[in-house]
């Protein structure tokens, strides 16, 4: 099997589920399975309506933690593509934040990549989160049932 | 010369995005650093990268234990991530 | 919670998983979290490549046993909206077969439910693959793997 | 009058796809229907419908045990699934 094609991006733009489900295939067209997930800003939290966010990251350290995320779910489950794009800068809710797609001839390995690379970019990749509500901007807290659930793999 | 970068809620506290500093003949690793940073500037500085869930990079790489650092090092401190 | 919106199709013609993916968020824009499956016909099983694939269904029985799958998953989950795309008649390698996508507003319900659609889908829904080689036609076998995977949940 | 299908390699190998049953006023169950069907049709069907692993469904949905059937009622015999 040759080497799965890996791709990150790290983006102010908004960005197209459907065109990237066609680029992951690109090259090699479909070939059993792809799983995505896209991440939305949220309408509300811990009750509190959400005016708009801001994504602060880590500009080289985020692409370095993506690319070695990615290389390590290669290495667990027999992967033919992936890609992530996560978006920074100022979103607001019912924007898309982040997208993650994996294409392999397994669904199982499929959908556990998929997973298991969100619940990275959860709990390792530098970005952080401030709301802007109407009381004011808070930073987000990390969750701890982020840390358990990634701490599973 | 050391490059150190702080990020979000620790960048916010400290009012400092980077700074840079100088690796003496001595050598120094990253504890060391930290706490040169911590004598520098203060108790506000200590109380802000003294806290038990700061995440430490060195070359864009989370720290395991108490690396030494070498000259054109790349320095982070940040608080836990929320992405995704 | 209101009930989640669900949606079955059973069609010969192809879809667009992007499109699809607009649809699920129609009328409650994004929130949180979308998990998305797209299926293909495979270009070769068990070391044979395939020429086409038919797919037959039990017409009636497909619909509503994926609407009974969809709704013990809404039971499962907090879901906002789930919907199947599943195609039939004649299928070449490379082209969409089945698209499963699930929103909710947290991923975890979003990944599982996608996951045990599917999982039911290859199980428990009627439809039923013939595969046309140059050997000749064949039944696909029903695998193993399959159920157990299944049986899991 | 009952309805009964046929799908996939059931289908091919009983080279019908579909047939319909009267209703006896004596009630008729699926064990018994599908046994007239074999009894009717000979050893070939004996060998389709009597697989370990065909599925048996009512009225669209996959039957638990030997259910009584019903005027109108629809039954269809069909190998284990392959879709997805």
């Amino acid at each position: 099997m040759s080497e799965p094609r890996l791709s990150v991006r790290v983006q102010v733009e908004d960005f197209d589920p459907g065109a990237l489900q066609d680029s992951l295939l690109a090259g090699a067209a479909g070939e059993g399975a792809v799983a995505t997930f896209t991440g939305y800003v949220r309408r509300s939290n811990e009750g509190e309506n959400i005016a708009s966010m801001r994504l602060e990251h880590y500009p080289g350290m985020t692409e370095k933690s993506i690319a070695g995320i990615m290389a390590e779910a290669a290495g667990r489950w027999p992967l033919l593509a992936a890609a992530v794009v996560h978006r920074v800068g100022l979103l607001v809710p019912g924007e898309r934040i982040v997208w993650v797609g994996v294409s392999s001839a397994h669904r199982e390995a499929a959908f556990s990549a998929c997973e298991f690379v969100m619940d990275y970019l959860k709990t390792s990749a530098p970005f952080w989160k401030k709301e802007v509500g109407p009381g004011g901007e808070r930073w987000v807290s990390a969750r701890a049932s982020d840390d358990a659930r990634a701490g599973r793999w | 010369m050391i490059e150190v970068l702080f990020f979000a809620q620790v960048r916010e506290r400290l009012d400092c995005a980077s700074l840079t500093v100088a690796l003496p003949e001595s050598g120094l690793d990253l504890d060391a650093l930290q706490a040169q940073l911590i004598a520098e500037h203060g108790a506000d500085w200590g109380d802000v990268l003294g806290q038990d869930n700061i995440i430490r990079a060195v070359n864009q790489t989370v720290a395991q234990g108490n690396p030494a650092l070498r000259d054109g090092d790349e320095v982070a401190f940040y608080p836990p991530v929320t992405g995704g």
